[in-house]
């Protein structure tokens, strides 16, 4: 049994079968990538998974209890979080506050003003932000203009926020894409790094080969809306129908 | 100081210093001098730039903080002021229950409104809030006219059943408006020399209540909560995806500068009693958002300074006459005097909306941040040209080492 | 039932000056992303130019007539039309009469060139700037040019009454083969609803079946787009606001004979067609010109003494009553993109 | 023009402590040691001129404020005098109001109740006014007339019709030289029933707002008594501009007259959509359909263009009389500003004379020495015969004239002809008709 179970899930959009008959089973604690061709529906999937979306038929359980119908911020309060394919960060704010407030959402849950206390008071929630930024390496940015950083800097500072929630599971939207080279190793390099020291299911939907295969334990491909096979690495890298459909092409 | 830090601190020292002595500062010339006509130092204008100054302090928490653009502030304003007048009708003439009372009840009818209105976001939102104003408006002027006495507004009259409190004054007048007993229109007069500086009790309530709420705002805009609302400026989505429901923080900080609106509506109803219904009309509610975007959305002090400039404008230009032109240029030789007359002349008296229209457009294409820029820009040039010495100094001395 | 074909009728015809605003409106925000305060005086200039050239036409010499005497008691100076002394009284009196639809081509070029004026000298510069700023400054112009405007020709409503010929009024009834004379129509508001429908299809043909019309739609569905093609979409969008200033000049032309112009008459459009274009959908053009139809309608309704007496005060209130259901049960209104002006 | 010099105030107390630099407090309560608001105690006093410059009624206000500065010219001996000369009362002798210089301050009401009270204000407590007056709507009267009331100083009405202005919302210190809704039934009932005979059916379109509904009133009231029927009466939004969806409901209705209860823009758009819609070449019930604009404005029936010939209202006053004093007073305006001044214009110039001439008379400023000079006031002179100033509500009372917009003008301005001017008597209501009843003039309030 899975952290996440997806069942017999199915969604059309008009005459669109876009997912069809979708059976997923994540593991806890293991990296999980789903992979597939453009317009294979990975994307409408990930809306399921985050709520965004409402399947036609079908279960998608998340330790054991079930995601549907449920709002963006209450899944995320059942210890899901999402990285975006196009960071999205508060760009208005400083890094430092962008890492505050994720921390503050765990810990006030979804309302709680301190419409008086001055931010600046909360000793405990800035050392927290502080210790995180100091993770990623980008303490001596904190006061930046979070808008005006990198790509890269903003993936980092993305992921930072989510992981500041100690989330059960992460979902990556193709976190590298649009990268630069150096940036996309960064980002693996980061991602390897969770990995290994914490303890945390990663989703993640990709395009790039290369991501993909140095971080996954398990890989499904999906290739028109339902699941091709599900494998390990090295199988799937030599699987015919995966090569087919989809290697193949991109070759 | 008071839980700020000392910028912020610094800024509420000046603006309170700025606020008390406002009938000094704003009375800069002479009375019987030509420039008098630019004095504004008398009760009922300085009043209505603190409590315009209270509304568009409450509207940009709001819209300075959430982004949330609404259009029909005017109405909770309005109903600040009909619940005070109300209450002055029927309870007492003390300001105090007024105030109270309007600011519960705009606090209400902003609840209401903005449960439903937040629900959509963007244009959609500012459309929803202008609906739900201009029906209270168009209510308020005709059908609701035995609440509200339509167009000629909610006035007291000698026949009031005021519970505490007499009817009518033993000379067969009404009571007027006070504080345990300190009347609102006691002004006391102080002449030096030439000048005439006027302190108006209702106008040192009024400036008092605006600097707590200047206060609260600044809190407001330290705090997480005021993080959080620029959150919901920057990005809803990441919102939502930190376990963060957006709607209540907008709904609190909608409930907040409703509250302040009705602040400003029961002071004003204080310090006249009376309650129009074109208090509520969109261009009331627009004349708060402008007020807002010219002083700088967002930032601290920019919807005061936006407030007096437009208050300024409506209540000195518009009073300017030809006969006072004639006044100032009469020195000049007799075809001089009209040509410049009839240059100024369109600009001024009748034409003030025009002057107000044309600076509207040159604030905002020169200064993006408003009037709060304009300030940051002459500070920094000042600053350049320290730092600039500064810089001076040290390359002199560097070869010397 | 002749009650409600007349209502039918009005409604048309308020919709018709909704949707022709509400038209120009969405041509802009849809291409330039502007929120353009000041387009309910581009409607109020359109009638003034109207206004312009009956007076022109009407410029006179004046002849002491020692018979009558003025105000003052002074011999009294006949004015004559230039236009009648030099075209005859016949003729010279058809062209004053035929004033306001000849102004239809004097105001095309007045229109689009303060639209170019606008877009090149302001709007221009306010792209990439807040909504909130794009209000502040078109609000601003709104001011300047009304101000302008009853500068020159005072607060007070100016008549400029619509061709003898076409004053009359329509018997709908005798035409439906109902009873004469049970529902007559004014010939002039026929003839505003046929031109709105006329504006309208032009627009609609001209966006889909011109080159020009096609690289301005992809402008609108995905303006970055479109700029990577390379294709000079801002000099497009420079004439499509022409266009959209033309629209509510030529709006705002026919209407003046239906209620005399005044300077103010922009803004009590403005509010109301703002309310057309969200309830219609931002960026919808045809979202624009069902909204305004459909509130032009039900305004009519509404005032009919038989909804009155049910709900006092109803007409006070029903577009901004709609305009909320509407806004409550269609996110984005009836035939809003998703998207479009949500931040 | 006068060069007006605003703060008085200043420098007399200026003058007081002369040279000495001291703080010298005064408080300004019930027990201060001024006798009332404003006192002039120098060489000029102040009046203040607070009339619409912005917003629709912009040119009214216009014209008003031309008027008050041929008002102010006259009395400080400039001019030549207009109706001074045939004013039955000589108090005024051109050397402004008792030997003090006559200057005025402006202000902008905006035709909104808040603003005229602001910039009121403002004239009150910044350029010392000692006396208010203008405005171009009943809301904006009964809202200043307020304000003055309890800041005690005088407010001089300027067009206001609504019967409340001096009948429920009615105050010690204001007064009204202007006729109302009540007196237009009143004058126009006869002349409609001569004209339209008994047998009517009425329709009433009526602005949703207190002055319609008072001349609604008034109007019904008087038609009925005369044998009419009212079909209906319909409120109509006051933002309408289109009244197509109003006025199409008439045609089928039965009813043979239109009376518009509308004022300004409202009713030169109403007027225009009933034309449009060929109301005046209906037939129903075997007569001519007609309509009736209850309360005329010369100005506003400008931009109703043709469309108001041969229809009938009632008026204060108009530039054709050929009654002394209204020839003066359109030469001395004519002269001056080269057109014939409106309504408007002639009650605002009456009040303005009408209040130097009480302060003359009572040898006082003070609101409530003032104020008793004009009660019972009984004068001629003015542009409307013989007029009383009726203590107990403080409304004139003179003759109202009915107008009728002309066939065949010979110069834009001239569009009404009187038919009818209805003598005092036929107007003249008791101070406690119902339609007036409810309020409560109170006592005269000097302020300080």
């Amino acid at each position: 049994m899975g952290i996440l179970e997806v069942k017999n899930v199915n969604k059309r959009f008009g005459g669109l079968q876009a997912l069809g008959d979708v059976n997923l089973s994540v593991a806890e604690n293991s990296c999980h990538a789903i992979i597939g061709p453009n317009g294979a529906g990975k994307s409408t999937l990930l809306n399921v998974l985050v709520g965004k979306l409402i399947p036609d038929t079908g279960s998608v359980m998340f330790d054991g209890q079930s995601v549907l119908g449920r709002k963006p911020f209450e899944i995320n309060q059942m210890g899901i979080s999402r990285v975006f394919q196009t960071p999205e960060i508060f760009g208005d704010l400083s890094v430092l506050e962008n890492m505050m407030i994720p921390i503050f959402a765990k810990r006030d849950g979804s309302f709680r003003m301190h419409a008086i206390e001055s931010s600046a008071q909360e000793k405990e929630i800035i050392e927290k932000a502080e210790a995180m930024l100091e993770d990623l390496n980008m303490a001596d940015k904190r006061h930046f203009h979070s808008a005006s950083m990198s790509r890269g800097d903003k993936r980092r500072l993305e992921i930072g926020m989510c992981l500041a929630q100690n989330p059960r599971l992460l979902l990556l939207d193709e976190p590298t894409a649009g990268m630069a080279r150096a940036d996309t190793n960064n980002t693996i390099d980061l991602l390897k790094q969770i990995k290994d020291e914490r303890d945390i299911t990663i989703a993640i939907i990709e395009h790039d080969m290369h991501v993909v295969f140095s971080l996954a334990e398990r890989i499904t491909v999906l290739a028109q809306g339902t699941p091709l096979v599900e494998d390990t690495p090295e199988k799937i890298k030599g699987h015919p129908k995966v090569r087919e459909a989809y290697l193949g092409e991109a070759a | 100081m008071f839980g700020l830090d000392k910028k912020d601190t610094t800024l509420l020292i000046i603006v309170a210093a700025l606020t008390l002595a406002a009938p000094f500062l704003l009375n800069p010339f002479p009375t019987d001098s030509a420039m008098a006509q630019f004095n504004a130092g008398y009760p009922d204008l300085m009043q209505r730039f603190v409590i315009f100054g209270i509304f568009a302090i409450g509207f940009n928490i709001l819209f300075g903080l959430t982004g949330y653009l609404s259009f029909g502030h005017a109405a909770f304003l309005g109903v600040g002021s009909y619940s005070a007048v109300w209450m002055f009708k029927l309870l007492s003439m003390n300001v105090l229950p007024a105030i109270l009372l309007s600011v519960v009840v705009a606090g209400v009818f902003a609840l209401l409104i903005g449960f439903v209105s937040l629900r959509r976001s963007g244009i959609y939102f500012s459309i929803l809030t202008l609906a739900f104003a201009q029906m209270s408006f168009n209510l308020a002027y005709s059908v609701l006219t035995p609440i509200t006495n339509g167009e000629t507004g909610l006035q007291l009259t000698l026949d009031d059943p005021r519970v505490l409190g007499s009817s009518s004054t033993a000379d067969g007048s009404i009571p007027v408006t006070n504080l345990f007993g300190a009347e609102m229109r006691a002004t006391y007069e102080m002449v030096v020399g030439p000048w005439n500086f006027q302190f108006n009790t209702g106008y040192y309530l009024s400036a008092i209540l605006m600097l707590l709420s200047f206060y609260l705002a600044i809190r407001i805009f330290r705090s997480p909560f005021g993080m959080m609302l620029r959150a919901v400026k920057s990005n809803q989505t990441r919102m939502n995806y930190t376990g963060l429901n957006s709607r209540p923080y907008t709904l609190a900080a909608f409930v907040i500068s409703g509250m302040y609106a009705g602040l400003a509506g029961g002071l004003m109803a204080s310090m006249d009693p009376l309650a129009g219904a074109e208090r509520m009309q969109w261009t009331a509610s627009g004349e708060v958002v402008l007020m807002t975007i010219l002083g700088g959305a967002g930032t601290l002090i920019g919807p005061v300074l936006g407030a007096g400039f437009i208050k300024y404008f409506e209540n000195i230009f518009s009073k300017i006459n030809e006969g006072i032109l004639h006044s100032w240029f009469s020195f000049m030789p007799d075809g001089l005097e009209d040509t410049l007359i009839a240059l100024v002349y369109p600009f001024i008296g009748k034409g003030w909306h025009l002057t107000l229209g044309i600076l509207f457009m040159l604030v905002v294409i020169f200064l993006p941040g408003g009037l709060v820029e304009g300030g940051q820009r002459i500070g920094r040039l000042f600053r350049r040209k320290k730092s600039g010495q500064e810089t001076d100094k040290s390359t002199q001395s560097t070869p010397a080492e | 039932m002749d009650a409600i074909i007349l209502q039918i009728l009005n409604g048309l015809d308020k919709g018709s000056a909704y949707a022709l605003i509400a038209l120009g409106l969405t041509l802009i925000f849809g291409t330039l992303g502007v929120v353009n305060f000041a387009h309910g005086a581009l409607f109020m200039i359109g009638a003034f130019c109207a206004v312009t050239l009956s007076k022109i036409f009407n410029l006179s010499y004046e002849v002491i007539d020692e018979s009558q005497t003025d105000f003052l008691g002074n011999p009294l100076k006949v004015k004559t039309p230039y236009v009648e002394s030099w075209f005859g009284p016949e003729l010279g009196g058809a062209i004053i009469d035929w004033a306001v639809p000849l102004a239809i081509l004097f105001s095309i070029p007045i229109m689009i060139a303060i639209g170019f004026i606008m877009e090149r000298g302001l709007i221009k510069h306010f792209y990439k700037r807040p909504h909130a700023d794009q209000i502040l400054v078109t609000f601003g112009l709104a001011i300047v040019l009304q101000e302008i405007i009853k500068y020159f020709y005072g607060a007070n409503p100016i008549p400029t009454p619509a061709p003898e010929a076409l004053t009359g009024s329509f018997d709908f009834g005798a035409f439906l083969g109902f009873q004469a004379n049970a529902v007559i129509y004014p010939y002039w508001r026929l003839v505003y609803f046929a031109f709105a429908a006329v504006i309208i299809g032009g627009v609609f043909a001209f966006l889909q079946f011109t080159t020009f019309g096609m690289v301005v739609r992809a402008g609108m569905a995905d303006r970055e787009t479109v700029g990577l093609l390379g294709i000079n979409i801002d000099r497009r969008f420079t004439i499509m606001f022409g266009i959209a200033a033309a629209v509510a000049g030529l709006a705002g032309v026919m209407y003046a004979p239906i209620n005399s112009p005044n300077y103010h008459m922009g803004m009590d459009f403005l509010v109301l067609s703002f309310v057309v274009v969200v309830v219609g959908g931002m960026g919808s053009l045809p979202g624009a010109v069902l909204a305004g139809f459909l509130l032009g309608i039900l305004e009519s309704f509404a005032s009919m003494n038989e909804i009155k007496s049910i709900f006092p005060g109803i007409d006070q209130i029903i577009i901004y009553l709609v305009a909320i259901i509407i806004l409550l049960t269609r996110p984005r209104g009836l035939m809003g993109r998703k998207g479009v002006m949500e931040d | 023009m006068s060069k007006s010099n605003l703060t008085r105030r200043g420098l007399l107390k200026t003058s007081a402590v002369a040279g000495a630099g001291i703080a010298l407090p005064t408080i300004f309560t019930a027990s201060s040691a001024a006798a009332y608001t404003n006192e002039p105690t120098g060489s000029s006093v102040t009046l203040g001129f607070n009339v619409p410059q912005t917003g629709p009624y912009a040119d009214e206000g216009a014209d008003e404020l031309r008027a008050y500065e041929l008002a102010v010219e006259h009395l400080n001996g400039g001019g030549d005098g207009g109706m001074m000369n045939t004013f039955s009362s000589k108090a005024l002798d051109g050397s402004g109001i008792m030997g003090k210089k006559v200057e005025f301050v402006t202000g902008d009401t905006q035709t909104k109740s808040d603003a005229a009270r602001a910039s009121a204000k403002s004239m009150i407590e910044k350029d010392g006014a000692i006396m208010i007056t203008g405005g171009s709507s009943s809301g904006v009267a009964i809202a200043v007339q307020g304000l003055c009331q309890e800041a005690g100083v005088i407010f001089m009405a300027g067009l206001t019709h609504s019967n409340d202005t001096t009948g429920k919302d009615k105050k010690a210190n204001g007064f009204r030289h202007f006729f109302n809704a009540y007196m237009s039934g009143a004058a126009l009932a006869p002349v409609l029933e001569k004209l339209y005979g008994s047998d009517r059916k009425a329709y009433h379109l009526t602005a949703d707002y207190t002055w319609g509904w008072t001349q609604e009133e008034s109007i019904v009231a008087s038609t009925e008594a005369l044998g009419w029927e009212t079909v209906n009466t319909v409120k109509t939004p006051l933002a309408a501009t289109d009244f197509s969806s109003y006025i199409a409901p008439v045609l089928n209705s039965g009813a043979d007259v239109l009376v518009l209860n509308h004022y300004g823009g409202n009713m030169v758009n109403s007027l225009t959509n009933a034309v449009q819609f060929g109301l005046r070449e209906k037939q129903v019930n075997g007569k001519n359909f007609e309509i009736v604009v209850p309360l005329y404005s010369r100005l506003m029936a400008k931009g109703a263009g043709e469309n108001v010939k041969g229809i009938h209202g009632s008026t204060n006053w108009h530039w054709s009389l050929q009654d002394d004093a209204s020839k003066a007073f359109v030469k001395s305006f004519g002269e001056k500003y080269g057109f014939p001044p409106s309504q408007a214009a002639h009650t605002v110039y009456c009040q303005t004379l009408l209040y130097a001439d009480a302060c003359q008379r009572a040898g006082t400023f003070n609101p409530c020495g003032v104020a008793e000079a004009l009660e019972g006031f009984e004068f001629d002179g003015l542009g409307n015969g013989k007029t009383l100033y009726r203590a107990e509500d403080h409304q004139c009372f003179k003759d109202v004239l009915v107008v009728r917009g002309k066939e065949n003008p010979t110069s834009e301005f001239d569009l009404l002809e009187v038919v009818e001017v209805t003598p005092a008597a036929q107007v003249t209501y008791e101070p406690d008709h119902p339609m007036f009843a409810g309020g409560n003039l109170g006592t005269c309030n000097p302020g300080a």
